[in-house]
């Protein structure tokens, strides 16, 4: 779960990492209120979980109230990469000397934290690293560990820092670490953390991203995790308990298992487009695939649905039942085709059929995909005729 | 023969009172995998499936000579399990529960290896050597016995590639299910080690997938130490960016951990990039894998 | 800092240890209000910082309203080992089907802590582990590590308990830890844990003291330090940053470093009587002897002063200075000796001579005393002749 | 000679810049301590009575050869000050701050002992070698050369020790300040080995207080393991019980840590147990004890 910036600037706040006055707004007359308090030039930044809010528009400076106004007027409702500007979060506008990088993340491969800190802030850490990696310096923390001061200031040794600045910084990422231990982070994150003349340290943008896995025992408040979905098919997957991923096509797909589903979606790709991603884990029942189909027969203009699932762990002939149901009670007029192979499979085969799902016996998925483009295309060339 | 699970493993089922973890155990047992004892604390003096069960796996040890353990145990307590297994000196523990807290997995990782433990998962299907046993939760009726190694960081792909090697009579060594998360105990290119040390190994197929960059590591190690053919798929080509695929680890991050990307850096090794799982048998005739 | 009972219970409630109904009253109305909350029968308990309260009359329990009314009358106000009673906690008064003991400890000379467990709860458990050292079982903990389920399982192994009570009991040492390890405790203690007819376990008492050195850090609210100090000399002593005891005699002390303050109680006390501790720690200045001197005077009846200081840490002629100008200000009638050695005795000695100090340059403290035994009686001689 | 402070000890002074940190730099320097070293991050490049100053206590090492410090930064930042020492490769450490949090202490211990260091503290006057070299607060002019060994929990204490011993010409071999929290960074036992070790100490003060069991313990080491004549005091007959008399472990809990019962255990090993201190220069006449 990636936060908002507001949201993560108040965790950093609580943290003791010094963040810019701020306020977030709902609406224009919001927003000119929260800047009366925070006096101008103000910052306005949309707040949508995206990256490369800057260069799409989404975050603007207003030197007074008119400004904002119309930048307000402009942002709100407005989207940016495909997402609505609900909230924008304001902020004193500061004078900037230098652009700072402080970031913690999740070393997958390493298995460890590793802490990354540069002189060059304000653009994309993973350049700076390409083109002047003498700038960046990183670290990697012991996992059942707290980062020690000395540590920080070991990081920090080869820039050549001034003593207060060393301090400063030093104190920034003890306690960005500690933010990242407590909430249990994958990344937390201060682009650009900056530099302002009279020497102290601001970090005037904050990234926050939770571990979805953890979060059911982290125990200072978190903001409701519903309100990050913003979109209404994948929220309600997530209601029921499976990834969706909502796509552009009109193939839906009910797989178990991600690389199943992702291989699925590649192959339905070749040729046809994919409706969504939908993968159940290890989790299947019988009203659990009643439920993807619902989710799965939301999806507008679809023209067929490829059910792709092993039975390891799951019980697939419990979940073809649930699939059957779903067919017998609400009738459903495009081709679906059924691959499930694993414990139990015949009598899952055989629960298909009786529901009139096409069902595939060989193993690869490509034969399944196959035999739903010739479906759907007989289906399109016969209505086109028709 | 195989890596990793052979005639000497003992193994322990952690949960094994719970409903998935009986179930598995009968399917295991019914494979012919030596399972000796389950552990759930507290349930200790009653059996499942013939099986005894113990409160703890210092006496699941002791008390039947189990050296490894599989487990499956929810997701909130595998930290402790893991540890408890370790400090019980079992040397192969498999973590098939996924919704693992990452933080956790960086302890239980940093553990494992101060200790000298080898360790799977999270999120993964486990162990399967062919005909002989497994600690895992594979269907056993769509892999054969041969001489192909299978690494797969995904749970169901590793199924397609064994049954779609079956149904051209290419049988399998050992099927490692690695796990997808962000952080898996055991990386990639230790596991291509076993299968480049394993006499009983001809080839490998590398099934990954989009996020981390297991198989751009395991590129380099491809480069310098394999000797044996190696075939890869990843899956994800249409995953788009920021977008968790299922796994909290198949994730693109900008340009980072793209399946072409991975696909590039396993072709500059001179592996074979398969478009899809069915051109493996393709790759199994042109360096003539069989059983 | 030792915290009071319903503190404690208030902190091991949030870290999820199950503890009574209950609420504290300071008055005998609101101790019926709060019992009426309850329910009858309750347990009232006099908050008073001291061990064996309830052998000391200080646990009572009330079946109803008229016998709270009188009982809380009583204890209001009393006094329990000196202490006068301020504040009743009452709570629920459950059934006991068996006591329990588990508490965990700095164990000093190991340097970890230590947990301990018994299925003897309710008594002092030290002696419980030397009469039936069967029932106690104990384990160290990694410092920096926290305790897991696993361990407290591990602990618990031997008292053969049922599956239930061992799951339940070890969740409780667990949860015990984790509020020793965030509250950076010196004791965190159950006794007796109750085991309920229904078979959950209940904390029917809690005592929770925590490092004086460590609370500047400790993030969650705790209740006001000022409060622990019953003595208002011993709370002047913590305001100014010295260690001031309060004892019953008449020769006041002040010293620098705990082991000379004590052996100089210990001299002073073959012949005479204390009237206080009074430790200064390393920070002495012009300033705090002042202050001490101000403080020890504030003892009523007070017969002579000792002061046994060392330049070693301590700028011990900056402290002369501050006595000599409490006395030029205040004027003090009775004889006061001090022992000054180290770096910049002489200037000390100096010092401590012109404002009419006794000085005594011999290292045995036992000098001193017996120099400052002779002009108290010589005095009281006087008086007495006068 | 001596213990752990000797000619070849090069000494770096933490938090050399502050008051006291400055001040203590003239003492040990004029005491003829080989102060090589200071560490005040942020504050390298400049230097303190002609000691150059250092960011980290790692290149403090690196520039002058140091291997041993002493300690004079605020108790708060004792904990990470010490980690750095010791990942410095420090093998040697005086933490002479009290008011240290007693959980950042058992981290400091466990580290120590984890990286064989020998270290001492906190709220400990530190060590010195009469006539040769300190590192740590006695005023010197109380101490002289000879051979009794002192080890004291209280830092006053050892200074009164030193300087009745030193007024009836008795002089000290070496004088240790082991501390007196719940929790310091060595115990007495392995401090009287020290001395039992040491072939120019002839006879051991202990001075010990209430609180704890040091002394209980160091009873069982003196009856197995000393064979040098030991004279004992323990201060705080008087204690009452539950408060603390200065320091955090200077604490009677009902009947343990009592002066009596330490003086007991003490006595019953044929140690000679001191009323007063005063009576030291009894067991030095009773054993020959002489410089």
């Amino acid at each position: 779960m990636r936060l908002h910036e507001f949201e993560a600037m108040d965790i950093f706040e609580a943290m003791g990492i010094p963040v810019p006055r701020r306020g977030v707004s709902k609406t224009v007359e919001e927003a000119l209120q929260v800047a009366g308090k925070i006096g101008y030039p103000v910052m306005a930044k949309a707040q949508v979980l995206v990256g490369g809010r800057g260069l799409a528009g989404g975050i603007r400076s207003a030197s007074n109230q008119e400004e904002l106004k119309k930048i307000a007027g402009n942002l709100f409702g407005s989207k940016i990469k495909g997402l609505v500007v609900q909230k924008i979060l304001l902020t004193e506008k500061v004078e900037i000397a230098r652009e700072l990088y402080a970031g913690i993340t999740v070393d997958g491969y390493a298995g460890k934290p590793v802490m990354v800190a540069s002189t060059e802030g304000g653009v994309r850490i993973e350049e700076t690293a390409q083109k002047a990696p003498e700038t960046v310096a990183s670290l990697h923390v012991v996992p059942s560990s707290t980062l020690y001061p000395y540590q920080a200031r070991t990081l920090l040794r080869n820039f050549g820092l001034s003593q207060s600045l060393l301090m400063a910084w030093a104190d920034v990422i003890t306690k960005l670490h500690h933010t990242f231990s407590r909430y249990e982070a994958m990344i937390a994150e201060i682009n650009p953390l900056v530099i302002l003349p009279n020497k102290g340290l601001l970090a005037v943008d904050a990234v926050l991203e939770l571990d979805d896995s953890a979060l059911f025992r982290i125990k200072h408040p978190l903001p409701d995790q519903r309100d990050r979905m913003e979109n209404g098919l994948e929220r309600k997957g997530r209601e029921i308990g499976v990834t969706y991923v909502d796509l552009d096509g009109d193939i839906g797909l009910i797989s178990s298992g991600a690389g199943l589903g992702m291989a699925s979606i590649d192959m339905i790709g070749e040729k046809m487009k994919p409706a969504n991603f939908l993968e159940t884990g290890g989790g299947i029942t019988e009203q659990l695939l009643y439920r993807c189909m619902e989710l799965v027969m939301m999806k507008r203009n679809l023209r067929g649905i490829l059910i792709n699932i092993y039975g390891g762990i799951n019980p697939i002939h419990e979940g073809a039942r649930g699939v059957a149901r779903y067919i017998k009670e609400h009738g459903v007029k495009i081709p679906i085709v059924a691959k499930a192979l694993g414990n139990h499979q015949e009598e899952t085969w055989e629960i298909f059929r009786s529901a009139g799902v096409h069902v595939v016996t060989e193993t690869a998925t490509e034969k399944a995909v196959e035999q739903l483009y010739e479906l759907v295309s007989r289906k399109n060339n016969a209505c086109e005729a028709g | 023969m195989s890596i990793l699970l052979d005639d000497s493993t003992r193994v322990i089922v952690q949960g094994i009172t719970g409903r998935i973890g009986t179930i598995q155990t009968r399917w295991m047992l019914a494979y012919g995998t030596r399972v000796v004892a389950g552990v759930t604390p507290g349930k200790g003096g009653t059996s499942v499936e013939g099986v005894p069960v113990f409160d703890s796996v210092e006496e699941a040890v002791t008390r039947t000579g189990a050296n490894a353990s599989i487990f499956f145990v929810p997701g909130p307590a595998v930290l402790d399990a893991f540890l408890e297994t370790v400090d019980a000196g079992v040397k192969l523990i498999v973590v098939i529960p996924e919704h693992i807290p990452v933080h956790d997995m960086m302890k239980m990782r940093a553990y494992a290896i101060e200790k000298e433990v080898f360790a799977l998962g999270p999120t993964t299907p486990g162990i399967l050597v062919p005909g002989k046993g497994k600690m895992g939760i594979m269907p056993g009726s769509l892999f054969s016995p041969g001489r192909v190694g299978i690494v797969s960081r995904s749970g169901t792909l590793s199924y397609e590639f064994g049954g779609i090697l079956s149904e051209i009579r290419v049988g399998q060594s050992t099927v490692v299910g690695m796990g997808a998360d962000p952080v898996v105990l055991t990386n990639l290119p230790d596991i291509l080690q076993l299968f480049e040390d394993d006499r009983d190994t001809d080839g490998v197929v590398i099934v990954g997938e989009v996020g981390g960059e297991q198989e751009e590591k395991a590129a380099y190690f491809i480069m310098e130490k394999m000797t044996k053919p190696v075939a890869a798929y990843v899956a994800g080509r249409y995953a788009p960016e920021g977008k968790r695929m299922g796994h909290a680890g198949a994730l693109i991050r900008g340009s980072a951990g793209t399946a072409r990307g991975k696909e590039e850096a396993l072709r500059a090794t001179g592996a074979e990039i398969l478009e899809s799982p069915i051109h493996v048998a393709r790759w199994t005739r042109k360096h003539n894998l069989r059983s």
